[in-house]
């Protein structure tokens, strides 16, 4: 905690970056909430714990943050990931963001997508086995189980879309639902309107998603909205082996392609 | 390390030189060599030609016993035993209805998770290794004879270059033996034909010692029981059907295995390495000889 | 309020008789929005055509649905129709009645309801259809070829005597490619330099071609009409304005011994030096790499001979940039080299060389002046054996196709020797014989026949020296698949064709496809054989695939009338169906977020960047924005796009949603 | 009672399946009328939501359809079309709509046959699933009958 703060007070204080984004206590001891620190003092109350998991790289596109000037970002594997789906998206310019990355207690400082880059390339890759093992186990059932799974779960969403504004790769200025000539995603939050909207949020973040998980995270229902994104991404991983947020090439799995790429199902 | 093993046959028979200086040298590498428990014959004597499903049930029911046992890859020294054992696992594995039947045939389950390795193969990976346990290096001219089942077929190569392979080559030169180029690498040495027409054994394997000799090699390197047969076994053969001048010349040339050379250049005696089984009697000296015989019309690497 | 009309055509019996037409129409009449609804027996007739043209004047229709035959056929002409009588062209649309409906099924009531269904579609769609123009785009009217082989001088010709101006851009100090290097050609055994030659000459003098030769290309930016090219011109060390080509500098260079290239090695060169006497321009370059001088700072005897003071030790490279609005990719073939054939030789026997070289060797203007020698020893070759296909349609050497040009040269190469070593044996092995063309198979016939060529039906698994000889081992697979061995004195393998070594690169700069042989891509293997899928880039020649001269000059005329035909114009129009970035009033300005997936989506690099700048000229965001002139209108960037801010014009998406919605 | 008559939308691109829709018709081979094609310039402009759309508005089978891969009029639109259609199809799967009700497929130009086989074959397919009843239908849209035959 301390080697966290220093490094966000020398950062700011060298005015290597204006704001330093990470965690500062929130309204119980369990709880943390975003905290922007832009001096030294404010680098006081960042804090890190366990439950500090919502991914902090959904700021960094604010313009309200942007405006503050040059950012660094505490963060994990996933953070780390965002910010190289955002360089291959064209979201920010290299050098633009500091990440510190944070494990185990240490801090460790990348000013480059670079050195991001190889950061994560030492770190595990792909769902942990925890993760593999509950897509699987939701796989083995029936159909028709599936969609009584599904169907229900769905059906307590309410479309408050805080799924989508906890996403950081959910950046899209005027989302798809807003947009009503047509109207692809209605407005109502009916079974088909229900379906659409989470299927159409994970199939936007095939092939981009970094897994961080603030979207269930978000969802006032409980919904597992994760898993969607998951097992697309798990797809991309084996059909294409593409992974997101590991480089800032842009090898997109929906955009690009290989001329032998194998499926079973097309006639 | 541990890794899986298969002798096969030969190996327990006419060719236990084999078996012994394979084990000599993986004493020294440190390699603990599992054979697979209760394996079988690979059926490379006759059920290939006789009967596919046979063929292919044979060596599956060894594959799967090995990966009952945990086996990650198997070393088959035997490039017969090595041709219908990795024949086998490539067909199986891209033929899912055939994997059924024989998987059935065996009643083992077989998902194909043991890989085969021929001796080249896997003295290759600790290549680097080698000359750090090589205290008397094998300063002889050499011919690499790599016969047919190394490099053919393509799918199954154990070999990079399959008409001009250099996997061989590398082992011996990691040992101190200077290896020749020649033209008779992967031409056949009529083991095919070795119980039905031994005359065309004879008459292909003298042009292959025949090469070797004129091109200045003192040994002949192999790492496969039949070709090692052919050349060393029926050298008398070999002398018959040889030009009358030209007799003397090859009558002398020894016919090593590449473990054989390995162990010899790791300080292994004559007899721990089963040499003294040769027909053709293996006399190098130790040093090497001061004028190497000139090679015909090759030029130098 | 839109005012739609219908129009529903029997085409006589083939709607009329399975669907009811009359029916389809009175429904058609009850849609919203539908102002106007009739049928009639032909609709395209011109009495049809007026029905249309008079609805669309008197009802003062908005849009116009036509239900008759597909779209793929009469669209067009109901289009025509529709601009005729002053509506748009692009508020008319098709409803297939006959071949997805009266054509597929059953007379009934089923049927005539898939019809009513078809026209609701359509009419939901025309709606919401709006007003296109076609796509105009200015053109530069220069083309850029690249490559001085028979392929580029001849676009090259063709072009500039079509009236329109050219750059030829050649990476050696000579144009002639590997037709300058060829000694006859089959199947007439003319002689390729009495042929080529001329053609050279007619390029350098051509007033509309300017000549870059010792050059290459840079960079190419833009789009069809549009490209703005780069051009290296290396230092060739010579001021060409000045040096008349005398050759005193080659006489006097201090280097001789440099393998000469255009002898593929057999010959030697100087460091100062012209490929060949022929070459176009005829002014030497210096090899900086041999040259003694930039070796070791001493000698400059070429500059101390040299009576025009035209040697420049100093010069530079030159970049030069020039506007074109098409580009001829001609840049030729490589030939794998003997070392990539362990079992024929190593690549270190000197009597096993290539088919080019064999070219030298027999060209009168070759090393050996026409006369068969072997690169050993000088000797005449009594016995010679050639290896067609080696390399070519063998996997296991990693080359599936056919080089499609060895059957035949390796004929001529027999036929060649025949006639110049009379005593001499020539073999060939092949493993079919691939004569498809005028006179081709006559050709191979006649070394056969006349020439006694013996063609061995077998492949060649190994090569030897043994007692001065090379000892070729193969099989005969005619005669019982014996083995057969051949004591050679020099053996030439046919050896495969392959892409430029530098051809992904070049790919690479001008945003073209390439195959997995690195082979560049036309745009359509059947009926675009010359263009590419870049507009304005042609292709021509064997960088495309191994092809013969024939081939490649009747490519290379092709790829050069497609550039005359598009410089005929001032301006290339263009059906508007193509993908626009949706631009917003400010603050918003697009709905783009600018992340630019559709960028590597886009097969035809339509997708640029658009900077939209505040008054003050500050960057407010960077958006996509699609060239129109490139965009060929397929909308993969529109489904790929996820706040749907790229939308295509024709198939938009309000526009497909209502088609679906109708249903 | 009446055989159950499924509901089928296609989305197919316009140089390949519809135009060999169009041989279809030419060659007069006669197939299932349950079908309405939706014509679209590529596969690759194929929204994955217009599928889901289409069940929305009551469609029991959806076909998507274009070139057979390397015929892609646009060089690569159909590349790219199946890459999202792999992924689509998994999450379709995951959340259990019944897969069996998309068909995706290559019918080239000259497929006229081809094409009628694969209606016929869907709608038969289909026909045996019966109604897709428990997908959720868009609200205000699809409760529209179709015009009815005067």
């Amino acid at each position: 905690m301390e080697l966290l703060r220093d490094k966000a007070k020398s950062l700011l204080t060298g005015g290597a970056v204006q704001v330093v984004i990470g965690y500062a206590a929130g309204s119980a001891t369990d709880r943390f909430r975003p905290h922007f620190a832009r001096s030294a003092d404010d680098a006081d109350r960042l804090i890190f714990g366990e439950g500090c998991r919502q991914n902090l790289a959904v700021y960094l596109l604010k313009p309200e943050v942007r405006a503050m000037g040059k950012a660094a970002v505490v963060g994990g594997p996933t953070t780390l990931r965002t910010l190289l789906q955002y360089a291959v998206e064209n979201q920010i310019a290299d050098g633009l963001v500091v990440a510190l990355a944070l494990e185990d207690g240490r801090v460790e400082e990348l000013t480059s997508f670079a050195a991001v880059e190889e950061y994560l390339a030492q770190r595990p890759h792909g769902l942990s086995d925890g993760d593999r093992a509950e897509l699987e186990q939701h796989a083995a059932r029936s159909q028709k189980d599936r969609w009584a799974y599904w169907s229900a779960e769905l059906a307590r969403c309410i479309r408050c879309y805080a799924c989508r504004a906890a996403c950081p790769l959910c950046y899209c200025e005027q989302c798809i639902t807003e947009n009503n000539q047509p109207q692809w995603v209605p407005v109502a939050s009916d079974a088909f309107g229900n379906l659409e909207w989470n299927v159409v949020r994970a199939m936007h973040l095939a092939g981009r998603c970094v897994n961080c998980g603030s979207c269930a995270a978000a969802c006032p229902e409980n919904i597992r909205i994760d898993l969607l994104n998951q097992v697309l991404a798990q797809e991309a991983m084996t059909q294409f082996g593409a992974e997101a947020g590991y480089s800032v090439r842009k090898e997109y799995a929906l955009s690009v392609f290989k001329p032998d790429d194998k499926e079973t199902f097309i006639r | 390390m541990r890794i899986g093993f298969f002798p096969g046959c030969s190996l327990e028979g006419s060719s236990r030189e084999y078996l012994e200086s394979i084990r000599e040298v993986a004493a020294v590498l440190g390699i603990e060599l599992a054979e697979i428990p209760d394996w079988n014959c690979c059926g490379a004597t006759a059920a290939h030609t006789l009967n596919h499903r046979l063929a292919l049930a044979l060596p599956a029911r060894t594959l799967a016993l090995a990966e009952q046992a945990g086996l990650d890859e198997v070393v088959v020294p035997c490039s017969a035993c090595y041709n219908r054992l990795a024949g086998t696992r490539h067909e199986l594995l891209h033929d899912e209805a055939l994997r059924q039947q024989i998987t059935d045939i065996i009643e083992m389950n077989w998902h194909g998770a043991t890989r085969v390795l021929n001796v080249l193969e896997w003295l290759n990976r600790v290549v680097g290794e080698l000359p750090g346990h090589v205290s008397a290096p094998f300063g002889h001219r050499v011919a690499c004879y790599y016969g047919c089942y190394l490099t053919r077929p393509k799918a199954l190569a154990a070999c990079r270059r399959i008409e001009d392979p250099t996997e061989m080559d590398d082992l011996v030169r990691a040992v101190g033996a200077e290896p020749i180029r020649w033209a008779y690498k992967v031409e056949c040495c009529g083991a095919g034909l070795s119980v039905s027409r031994t005359e065309s054994v004879a008459r292909l394997s003298e042009r292959i010692v025949s090469d070797a000799v004129e091109r200045g090699a003192e040994a002949i390197v192999v790492a496969c029981p039949m070709c090692h047969t052919n050349l060393d076994l029926r050298r008398d053969a070999i002398l018959a059907a040889a030009p009358p001048g030209g007799r003397s010349r090859i009558a002398g040339i020894p016919v090593l295995y590449v473990t054989q050379v390995v162990g010899l250049a790791m300080g292994v005696s004559l007899r721990p390495l089963g040499l003294h089984r040769h027909h053709v009697p293996v006399r190098l000296s130790a040093a090497p000889p001061s004028v190497a015989p000139a090679a015909a019309g090759e030029g130098e690497e | 309020m839109p005012r739609i009309g219908v129009f529903i055509c029997h085409c006589g019996e083939n709607i009329g008789a399975t669907v009811d037409c009359e029916v389809v129409a009175q429904a058609a009449g009850r849609l919203p929005g539908v102002a106007h609804a009739v049928d009639y027996k032909y609709m395209c007739s011109d009495p049809g055509q007026s029905l249309i043209k008079e609805a669309i004047r008197e009802k003062r229709l908005t849009g116009v649905v036509v239900g008759a035959c597909s779209p793929r056929m009469h669209e067009p002409t109901f289009r025509r129709a529709c601009a005729e009588a002053g509506l748009n062209p692009f508020l008319c649309e098709m409803a297939n009645l006959r071949e997805h409906c009266s054509w597929v099924h059953e007379k009934g009531e089923v049927t005539t309801q898939k019809a009513i269904d078809l026209v609701r579609m359509l009419v939901e769609k025309v709606k919401r259809n709006r007003p296109l123009t076609p796509i105009r785009v200015p053109i530069t009217k220069r083309a850029l070829v690249l490559g001085g082989g028979i392929a580029g001088i001849q676009a090259a010709l063709d072009i500039a005597n079509a009236g329109h101006k050219v750059v030829l851009v050649e990476r050696d100090p000579s144009i002639g490619g590997h037709m300058a290097q060829l000694s006859e050609t089959f199947p007439t055994l003319d002689c390729s330099q009495c042929i080529l030659t001329p053609r050279m000459v007619e390029v350098a003098q051509h007033p509309d071609i300017t000549l870059y030769t010792y050059s290459e290309l840079e960079s190419l930016d833009g789009f069809i009409g549009n490209f703005r090219a780069t051009i290296r011109k290396k230092a060739r060390s010579v001021d060409e304005s000045l040096c008349t080509g005398c050759g005193a500098c080659i006489q006097k260079c201090a280097q001789k011994k440099i393998p000469s290239e255009f002898n593929a090695g057999l010959g030697r060169r100087t460091a100062i030096y012209v490929p060949f006497p022929q070459a176009v321009p005829n002014k030497p370059v210096i090899d900086r790499a041999r040259c003694t001088y930039y070796k070791s700072g001493r000698c400059k005897l070429c500059e101390k001979v040299c009576p025009t003071k035209a040697i420049r030790f100093d010069q530079e490279d030159e970049l030069v940039t020039i506007d074109v609005g098409a580009v001829v990719v001609a840049t030729g073939y490589d030939v794998k080299a003997t070392s990539f054939f362990p079992e024929y030789g190593y690549g270190e026997y000197k009597d096993v060389i290539t088919g080019l070289q064999f070219e030298r060797l027999a060209s009168a203007s070759g090393p050996t002046l026409g006369e068969i020698r072997r690169p050993s020893d000088n000797e005449v070759p009594k016995k010679i054996v050639f290896i067609a296909c080696a390399g070519s349609r063998d996997p296991a050497k990693g080359i599936h196709y056919c080089s499609k040009i060895c059957c035949m040269y390796t004929a001529k190469h027999a036929m060649l020797y025949s006639h110049k070593v009379h005593d001499g044996e020539a073999y060939v092995f092949y493993m079919d014989i691939r004569a498809g063309g005028k006179m081709y198979e006559e050709f191979v016939r006649r070394a056969v026949e006349e020439d006694h060529v013996r063609y061995v039906r077998g492949r060649v698994s190994r090569i030897y020296p043994k007692n001065g000889k090379l000892i070729v081992k193969g099989v005969d697979t005619l005669l019982n698949s014996r083995p057969v061995e051949v004591e050679a004195d020099l053996v030439v393998l046919a050896t495969a064709m392959t892409a430029q070594p530098d051809a992904e690169d070049l790919a690479q700069k001008l945003k073209v496809s390439y195959d997995g042989d690195k082979f560049l891509n036309e745009a359509h293997p059947k009926l675009r054989p010359v263009e590419m899928n870049t507009a304005g880039i042609f292709v021509a020649g064997a960088c495309q695939a191994p092809k013969d001269i024939p081939e490649t000059v009747a490519q290379a005329s092709g790829a050069a009338s497609k550039v005359a035909g598009m410089f005929s114009r001032d301006e290339l129009s263009r059906e508007p169906v193509v993908a626009v970035v949706n631009r917003q009033p400010p603050p918003v300005w697009s709905t783009c977020v600018g992340c630019f997936l559709c960028e590597t989506a886009c097969a035809y690099q339509a997708i640029e960047r658009e900077e939209i700048r505040g008054r003050d000229g500050g960057l407010i965001r960077t958006i996509a924005k699609v060239n129109e002139s490139v965009c060929q209108g397929c909308g993969t960037c529109v489904a790929l796009c996820r706040s749907k801010s790229i939308d295509l014009q024709g198939y938009t998406n309000e526009q497909v949603y209502a088609e679906l919605l109708a249903l | 009672m009446a055989e159950f008559e499924p509901k089928i939308i296609a989305f197919v691109c316009n140089w390949c399946t519809y135009a060999g829709a169009d041989l279809t018709g030419t060659s007069r081979i006669h197939y299932a009328p349950n079908v309405r094609v939706v014509r679209l310039p590529c596969t690759g402009r194929i929204d994955f939501m217009l599928i889901l759309q289409a069940f929305g508005q009551g469609a029991d089978g959806v076909i998507v359809s274009g070139c057979h891969p390397g015929d892609c009029h646009y060089t690569a639109g159909n590349f790219h079309a199946r890459r999202r259609w792999m992924l689509f199809r998994r999450l379709l799967d995951f959340v259990g709509i019944d897969v069996r009700r998309v068909t995706f497929s290559w019918v080239s130009a000259a497929e006229g046959a081809k094409w009628a086989e694969l209606v016929n074959s869907v709608v038969a397919d289909v026909r045996t699933l019966g109604p897709y009843e428990e997908f959720p239908q868009r609200l205000g849209g699809p409760g529209q009958k179709p015009l009815e035959v005067a």
